[in-house]
């Protein structure tokens, strides 16, 4: 981990890693200038997904774009969704029913659950452990088997609607929540011994790539990534929305358990802990949820007043939002998405300098991004 | 454990955190790996899962049900789906093509939900593999748009001939004060154009394996 | 050999035209072979076991398509395998390319002449058995070295650089933790490390349960060997999630059996070695095979053996599964600061406890008291 | 064992000579060193020869394993590490063999002068235990001289190459609690 010194100071070499690389999580690619196995410096190349989300938003409808940002966080189309139309509601002034908005914080921790469960997963494997990828991915198909049921698909769900939901839950549905909640409780704690407190795991990402609360706040963090560097923010709690002001729940934040506060371990630590956080948020959800309608009366091809808007949620991945110029037309006329993972990588390659190659992918896992996130 | 500052004590508690931790972890994967009963994959092709009722399969429209109101057209984001129809002898609009590119679809559903005759519907099939792209697109109308532009056109021209006759025979007859000839005209009309629907749908039940999800799931 | 070729010449009176060397060559090939099958045959039912282990832990079912149980995934592999296309690399170096793949197999191969498969079951009892492991493993490095720098592919070569650093720290230890069968044998060979385990004592007579360091041995010995044959946690030179694939990124096709074959014969040979140092090798526990008549004591023994080194082999296999993966100053460190020193310190353990106790081990000593 | 060993005997010296001249004259020194590890498998093949089984299988293992290691890591630490086509631009050849032709001479004459004294009817004899006792009696004190002198240019080494002395290095390497 120490640099060599001058006197010591070899040739570099510059090593592509990605855009196809089994540890950047998709397409990103990450220019890496080494020394040996320790990195000088670590520069991301985004862009090789970039579709022009923002875009195609100006080109649809409001509630055409709803399907597209499924494609936004495809591991979090739930919490993307509901966003989506958290956004499109506050800028038209709708009124949702309350059945809807439960039906919508039941269905994003499902989601945070899930995609928590993939970052999971996919940093365990990172990390050369692929058994606890399984595992995290045996629990997630239930939480897709749920959403089937209530949407029809198991990945791009199109569940949440401008003014509510698509359809009402189905028959079953809620008593299957909380067998599932039941199932997975535990299992947190098999993780745990399985693979979170192993001597190894916590050997690669303790100390590792260290991110300060100021550092993380100033370079604009959200989510797990701001909490686990000991930031107490949490958007659910700080800018309530929907109906999260009558749920109890704790905003986990990292501890430095066994490292310097802010390290890969502490960013780990801070998603397993939320999941259970979502456990007790889905248990409280379900036992409130009233009964009525669950879509208000909009028009189908509504036009919005003038105006602008700027809706911010908290999703897996830190703070999506949506800021929305409305001209009074059908379409938005300008689209602009804020999602975590993009401001993530703000911070990826002043973190990285000095690491080792094997770090690089911790660092990617423990920042859980996701590629469509970053270049929409 | 950088050698300065560190204990023997912490050099024991070292190798025992890990010896023990492993140990934690081989415990969880033996009984896995013991345990048979644990295993969740199915197999495949010999075992289905049964789709969720709302499963969003492929897309099927009922075309004798559709009123090509192209709803559905206007309300797809991905623009996968195109619709030509003619208005026929009864004002009534006929379906000329109706296709669907489904290698284009999202499968986001906008368009069965504002579907109002419910002739649009998802089914539950997922499988359909293809070698070329041009095969992606569900053409749900079987019959050569041609033709059936050709008939309508024939029809509405017989329709209007017959018009202009039973108008022709109405002022005949309104000139002999009878205006019975002209309602009876138009149950004559309507017979002549609705058997072309009907004759597609039992042509679409042996040609319409490629186009027809359903009966391949 | 030489008097295997003795002993058939004079049993089948057909052969005694045939000159001796002529003879011993013969032999030797044949030995040869039979090793050259077996370790063939290990390597693809081990990658069949590895996969249906990996699918068990998983809780998925692993292969199971071709044939019974899947039980001939491997002869599908190897058919793909030998089928497909042979890339070599436009800006690679043709011949050290061309030629690594082979040289890791022949130092993962070598060892099996030194494996007591059982009572006189053994390509060649050199007396110099452990030694000799130790000897021709190093081979592998060079294989591995070569191929991570002629595939002109970075991540092969850090790959490379990273499985030499490790197979040379870790040469230690092993060697280390193997001189405590050495010690309580009085030999070298394999053969007699073997034989110092028998006795009716049962397992008590295993080196395993001589002493408490003995204990400790086996254990050391196992993660070294581990990380000295690339298995995880120790596999950072294919690290997947880091290096793609490591040293072999660029091979294909057979070329890429043979590493894949050579990491299946080192997986054998460490287990083959923990068994035979530790776990009473070929000895059935309470029961002498080399007192039965005739080949049954030789197919007794060798069953015992293959039954001992097959367990370790699975645990490998379960270790593979559960661990993440070491980073490589980490793993430097484990070797330097961890193992080198407690192999030592277990080593000068051994040493007293035999001097002190006159080269018995505690079963011994209790089992004198009665 | 005459015709046939001879044979093999004589594989074996062309097999080192032959590499020997190749880690000469080969201007890849990468190639270079892969001939060295023909000449020394050649030379171990020779001690095999001998019924020296000990010294060869040390010959694998110190000089394959080990030194030749050092070499080709100090091929790859030089410049130029990931271009393969590294080449070795060979200087003062005149110079380099007039100076091989003279050791050459002393050493021929060196072995055709010596009487060798030869035993005929020997078997073959395990070596392990012999050199072993020998190394711990009668030649304990060179033996030990050279262990020390080992660990003194490892710990040297070591030295050589940390960081910066003390302290700075050790900052970034903390360990988790």
């Amino acid at each position: 981990m120490t640099r060599p010194t001058e006197a010591l100071h070899t040739q570099e070499m510059l090593i592509n890693m990605g855009p196809q690389h089994p540890s950047t999580h998709g397409v990103l690619r990450v220019l890496l200038r080494t020394d040996g196995e320790v990195v000088v410096n670590a520069r991301p190349d985004i862009g090789y997904l970039h579709r022009g989300l923002e875009k195609i938003g100006e080109r649809v409808t409001y509630a055409q774009f709803m399907p597209f940002t499924d494609r936004l966080d495809y591991l979090a189309g739930m919490n993307c969704n509901c966003a989506w139309a958290w956004a499109v509601e506050k800028l038209a002034g709708i009124e949702v029913p309350e059945r809807a908005e439960y039906i919508r914080v039941i269905v994003s921790e499902l989601n945070r659950i899930s995609s928590h469960l993939i970052a999971f997963g996919s940093f365990t494997a990172d990390m050369g452990a692929f058994t606890p990828f399984l595992y995290s991915i045996r629990e997630r198909e239930v939480v897709n088997d749920l959403f089937e049921m209530v949407c029809g698909n198991r990945l791009t769900y199109n569940y949440a609607r401008v003014g509510g939901v698509s359809a009402d839950l189905p028959q079953g549905f809620l008593e299957k929540t909380k067998e599932f909640l039941d199932y997975f409780e535990p299992k947190i704690d098999e993780y745990n011994n399985l693979i979170s407190y192993n001597k190894i795991f916590v050997h690669r990402l303790a100390n590792v790539a260290v991110i300060s609360a100021k550092d993380a706040v100033g370079y604009g963090l959200t989510g797990p990534n701001l909490r686990g560097s000991g930031v107490k923010f949490d958007l659910r709690k700080d800018e309530p929305y929907s109906v999260y002001p009558k749920l109890e729940f704790d905003v986990c934040v990292g501890t430095g358990e066994r490292g310097a506060l802010g390290d890969c371990f502490d960013r780990y630590m801070v998603r397993i802990n939320e999941m259970r956080q979502s456990i007790r948020i889905l248990r409280q959800a379900v036992a409130q949820i009233p009964e009525g309608p669950v879509m208000a009366k909009v028009p189908r091809l509504f036009k919005p007043a003038a105006g602008e808007v700027y809706f911010r949620s908290e999703c897996p991945r830190g703070e999506t939002g949506f800021y929305i110029i409305s001209d009074g037309t059908t379409n938005p006329s300008r689209l602009k998405i804020r999602t975590g993972s993009f401001v993530t990588m703000n911070i990826f390659e002043t973190v990285t300098k000095g690491l080792m190659i094997a770090d690089i992918v911790a660092v990617i896992g423990s920042f859980d991004i996701i590629l469509p996130e970053i270049d929409r | 454990m950088n050698g300065d500052g560190m204990g023997l004590r912490e050099y024991i508690n070292d190798i025992v955190e890990a010896v023990v931790t492993t140990a934690k972890g081989m415990r969880i994967t033996a009984r896995y790996g013991v345990d048979a009963k644990e295993e969740v994959t199915q197999q495949y092709p010999e075992v289905r899962r049964e789709p969720e009722e709302r499963f969003r399969g492929f897309l099927r429209n009922d075309i004798a049900r559709c009123t090509s109101c192209t709803m559905c057209v206007k309300v797809c984001p991905v623009d996968c789906i195109s619709l030509e129809s003619v208005r026929g002898a009864d004002k009534k609009m006929v379906l000329v093509s109706y296709d669907i590119n489904i290698g284009r679809c999202m499968y986001c559903g906008l368009c069965v939900e504002v579907c109002p005759p419910k002739s649009l519907t998802h089914t539950a099939g997922y499988e359909m593999a293809m070698f070329e792209r041009g095969e992606m697109v569900l053409h749900f109308v079987q019959e050569e748009g041609g033709e059936i532009k050709a008939r309508v056109a024939k029809q509405v021209a017989e329709a209007a001939a017959k018009a202009a006759e039973a108008a022709k025979a109405a002022e005949a007859a309104k000139a002999a004060e009878a205006a019975k000839p002209a309602e009876a005209a138009k149950p004559v009309g309507l017979p002549a154009a609705n058997p072309a629907p009907k004759e597609d749908l039992s042509a679409e039940a042996p040609g319409g394996s490629k186009a027809d999800p359903e009966k391949k799931a | 050999m030489e008097a295997l070729a003795l002993k058939l010449m004079s049993a089948v009176p057909a052969l005694a035209g045939v000159p001796l060397w002529a003879m011993t060559l013969l032999v030797m090939v044949v030995v040869a072979v039979i090793l050259l099958v077996f370790a063939l045959t290990f390597g693809g039912l081990g990658s069949y076991v590895l996969r249906k282990v990996a699918g068990d832990i998983q809780v998925r079912i692993g292969p199971n398509r071709v044939g019974p149980y899947g039980l001939l995934q491997f002869l599908a592999d190897g058919v793909k395998l030998i089928m497909k296309e042979d890339i070599i690399p436009a800006k690679a170096d043709r011949f050290l390319f061309a030629l690594a793949p082979y040289l890791v197999f022949v130092g993962s191969f070598a060892a099996f002449v030194v494996v007591p498969f059982g009572v006189g079951l053994i390509a060649s009892d050199l007396n110099i058995g452990v030694y000799y492991v130790m000897a021709v493993t190093s081979l592998v490095v060079i294989g591995v070295l070569m191929a991570g720098w002629a595939s002109n592919n970075k991540w092969a070569l850090l790959g490379g650089m990273r499985a030499v650093a490790q197979i040379v720290s870790y040469e230690i230890p092993v060697g280390m933790a193997l001189l405590p069968a050495v010690l309580i044998a009085g030999s070298l060979s394999l053969q007699d490390i073997v034989r110092s385990q028998g006795g009716l004592l049962g397992i008590f007579g295993w080196n395993l349960f001589h002493n408490p360091f003995t204990f400790f041995s086996f254990f050391l010995y196992f993660t070294a060997a581990q990380a000295e044959t690339n298995q995880t946690p120790f596999d950072l030179p294919e690290a997947e999630s880091e290096l793609v694939s490591g040293y072999n990124v660029e091979y294909s096709g057979i070329r890429y059996a043979f590493f894949f074959l050579a990491e299946f014969g080192d997986m054998f040979v460490v287990a083959a070695l923990a068994s035979a140092c530790f776990l009473g090798g070929w000895h059935v526990p309470f029961f002498r095979a080399e007192t039965l008549p005739g080949a049954w004591g030789n197919l007794l023994s060798l069953g015992a053996f293959l039954v001992k080194a097959f367990g370790i082999v699975l645990v490998m296999m379960w270790v593979r599964w559960t661990l993440p993966r070491l980073r490589v100053d980490q793993l430097m460190r484990m070797s330097w600061k961890y193992l080198v020193p407690l192999t030592f310190v277990n080593l000068l353990g051994v040493s007293l406890w035999l001097l002190v106790f006159r080269g018995k081990g505690i079963p011994q000593l209790i089992a004198s008291i009665f | 064992m005459t015709g046939p060993a001879n044979l093999i005997f004589y594989a074996l010296a062309a097999l080192t000579v032959g590499s020997a001249v190749l880690v000469a004259v080969l201007p890849n020194i990468v190639y270079a060193a892969v001939a060295l590890l023909f000449s020394f498998a050649g030379v171990a093949g020779l001690y095999v020869f001998l019924s020296a089984d000990f010294l060869a299988a040390t010959q694998v293992l110190v000089y394959v394993g080990g030194i030749l290691i050092l070499i080709l890591f100090a091929v790859f630490l030089s410049n130029r590490i990931s271009d393969v086509k590294i080449s070795n631009p060979a200087r003062f050849q005149w110079q380099a063999a007039l100076l091989c032709l003279a050791l050459f001479g002393v050493l021929s004459t060196t072995a055709v002068r010596t009487v060798f004294p030869l035993k005929h009817g020997l078997t073959y004899q395990p070596t392990t235990a012999e050199i072993g006792e020998l190394l711990m009696t009668r030649y304990l004190l060179p033996f030990e001289a050279a262990s020390v002198l080992l660990l003194a240019a490892l710990i040297g080494a070591a030295l050589l190459s940390r960081p910066d002395g003390k302290g700075k290095g050790s900052a970034d390497m903390e360990e988790p609690k």
